[in-house]
Order: C-alpha cells, then structure tokens, then sequence
C-alpha cells in the first residue's frame, strides 16, 4: 500500500486529494506508475496523459521519472511547480 | 566552518519585512548587507482578482530549507530567511519573502536571487487565478524562463 | 514611454526602511517584485569604533540621481529609491538604502544591484574609518574589486 | 578665478576645504591644473604628488584629465570614491 496525494490540476482532474493504492507487481518505476495510473479511468487518463510534465515526489523528495519506488510510503503527483 | 541555519516558514497570513530583517540583524556588527526580495501578487491589468496559492504540506517547506541551505553554503551567507504563502492572495498583496545577509554585497544580491529562481521551479507551490469577471479560473502555466533563470547557477 | 522618477536623497539620519517601501508600492497593483538592498557599517572584528562618511553636497545627490535613471530606464523599473548616509555611523547602523520595483524579479534584483555597483565606484562619497583604540584613523582605499563590478553592466 | 573645492585625504593633505584662485594662462586642461597646484606648496605635493589617482569634477561632474577647464567656475578635486 502507498498512500499517492495530488495537487493543482492533477489533483481537481483526478477529483480527489489523495488515497491509498496497492502498487501491482511489475510496476516498479515512477514511470510504470503513471502509465498504471491511467488505466484506472478517464479521469486518470485526463490528468496524466501527457506524463513527461507530471512531477513526482516520493517521501516529499522530488524523483525521475526513471527512479524505482521502492517500498514507498507517500508519492506525491503534480504538475510543474509556479510557486515564487 | 559553521553554517547559520536558515528561517524557513510556510503560512497563511502576511509576513512583516522589519521584524524579519531584525531577527537577522539585531544586536550584529559583521554584516555588511542585507538584500530583501518580496514577491507580490500582480492584478494583470485589472484583470486578476485573487490568486490562490495550493501546497504540498511539509514538502514546501522542507524544499525552501534544502534551497536556502543550498545558498548558505554557497555564498557564505551569514544569515537566510524565507517565507511563503498559502491560500487566497489578493493583488497588492505579499506572496513570498527572502531575506539573505552577509558581509559583502555581492554574497547577499546572489543568495536572494538563488534562492528565489530555485524557489519558483522546485517548491511545491502552484498558483490559481481567479478573473475579474468570476468566471475563468486557471493554473498558472510554468514558464520556460524560470526554468533558464535556474540554470544561470550552474 | 515615460519613465518614473528615482527617489534620492542624502541625508544624515537613519531612513525607515518599511516607510520607503511603502512609499513606493502603497495602492498599486503592478508591482511584482520589491528588492531592497540595504549596507551596513561592520565592526571588522572589533577593530571599528565608527565610520564618518564624508560627502560633495550637491553632486553627491545629482550623481545618485544619475545612477538611479540609468537603472529605471536600463531595466524598465516601476520605481526606485536610494538613501545615502554621511556623518558619523556606528557599526550595526545603516549607511546607504537602494529599492528598486519592477513587474517581474530579475530586473528588480539587477536594478538595486546596479545602482549599488555604480554609487560605489561613482557617487562622491569617502569613509574614513575610527579604530577602537582612539588613535589610528585611517580613510578606506578604494577597492578594484568595485571596478570590476561596475564593469559586469558593460 | 574658479571656486576649488577639496574632499577626504586630499582636503586634509592641503588644509584647507575650498579656495578661490585664479588660473594662469597656459593652464588648459584638468591635467595642467593638477600640475600647477602642486607648484604651490609642499602642502598641494603631498596631496597631488600620485596625479593619476586623483578625481576631478567640473560643475559637480566627474571629468578626465584630458579635459579642458574652459570657464568653470566650481573644480572639486578629491580622492577616488568609498561610498555605498
């Protein structure tokens, strides 16, 4: 189980602020997540079909795409920062 | 050597630039500078009415410290503090402050600039506008430039 | 396009930073990005009892005055102030204030970095240093690093 | 007869903060300015002995010493600048 938390316009796409998801086998990298992701329904599919700009956060530090997940607890998914 | 600990915060309310200069400052004789940088909400011509600003809790604040840690070190800053809003903003209003001090000038101008081009691309903020008219309500689109403002540092 | 018109003055009392700030930016909507840089007398280590800063009244002011339209004009800024100090000034306190406005935050950095990096090599103003010890009193050398720093702007 | 007016270790080497004299035919420029002081006196030498580190401005402003004094009337003559 990781909990995964959204924000900004993945967040309001997607309809929820977070919730917790069991990580199927054979998904080992924040990519494979993504793609995982989007095959949950067409919210998911709305928030992250373009996934080369969605930023990920594993335990609130930033992450590749390329990065495994590990045993991680928090993902966080969201788009580019505009904070400043 | 030693490095000073940055002031790192992430809040609602509005910050007060004289009392955070003189937590940086009183009762010091070595420094010689202190640059400010206070970001503040535009109206875009009349046609913004509010920005909300969302944030990952916990992460914001812990990227501004890894970020102002970063500058500390790498200008030999004698002081850092940074804070950022949250929430609704309203034009005029103040969104995110930074403070860096050192002996010399240069050290100072570089630390708050540092601090605020790496800010904008790797804290987990993101802006929301709200029109005038009631209506439209965008994200803030990340701009390629901020992205080039980062990369002058490398 | 019209341009705004810097804010100089020289003077021998301490300056109110939030005042001056206020000053520029109270009731407007366009600015989004305030700097202030603000220098300071330091003790050297305790070898520094004060500073007198000595001044041309009159030229002092219109060459601060000069610098300050070159900035607004050379990065577009929304307003700036500069304060210079003369007299007697002791470590801690404040020598020269510079706070530039602009809609965006890099050209509010280089304005106020700027104006600082030309009032050094230009405004005619000399410090002349007390020592702790009451006898030595020695005027500060210019330096060739604040050359260089004026050449960055060419 | 021109105002000069003198600042920091220039004004303490020669003693005095300003003077009114009157240029000689023959001195054109800030450079035979700069000379002809040092004529009068050990006091203007000790000031003036290092010309090229001497600053000059006409009317208040900063002017080479390749300039010509034309008709000023106020000539300040000091150090190079440690303000800021």
């Amino acid at each position: 189980m990781a909990k995964l938390v959204y924000f900004a316009w993945v967040r309001e796409r997607i309809g929820k602020a977070e919730e917790e998801i069991d990580i199927p086998a054979g998904v080992v990298t924040v990519r494979d997540l993504l793609n995982h992701l989007r095959t949950l329904g067409e919210e998911y599919e709305h928030a992250l079909q373009y996934p080369e700009v969605i930023r990920v956060a594993i335990e609130q530090e930033h992450v590749d795409h390329s990065e495994a997940l590990g045993n991680a607890r928090e993902i966080g998914i969201f788009p580019p920062m505009t904070g400043g | 050597m030693d490095h000073p600990t940055p002031t790192i915060r992430v809040q609602a309310e509005d910050f007060d630039l004289p009392f955070e200069i003189a937590a940086l400052t009183a009762g010091r004789h070595d420094i010689g500078a202190v640059v400010t940088f206070s970001g503040l909400c535009r109206d875009e011509q009349g046609a913004l009415s509010a920005l909300e600003l969302e944030h990952y809790p916990g992460m914001a604040e812990a990227e501004i410290r890894r970020i102002g840690a970063l500058a500390i070190e790498r200008f030999s800053l004698l002081g850092l503090t940074a804070v950022h809003r949250y929430g609704k903003i309203m034009p005029g209003e103040n969104i995110v402050l930074v403070i860096a001090t050192s002996p010399h000038r240069q050290a100072a101008f570089d630390g708050a600039n540092f601090v605020m081009d790496f800010l904008k691309t790797s804290a987990p903020f993101w802006k929301k506008e709200h029109a005038v008219d009631g209506a439209a309500r965008d994200w803030v689109s990340a701009k390629d430039a901020d992205d080039q403002a980062q990369e002058k540092w490398q």
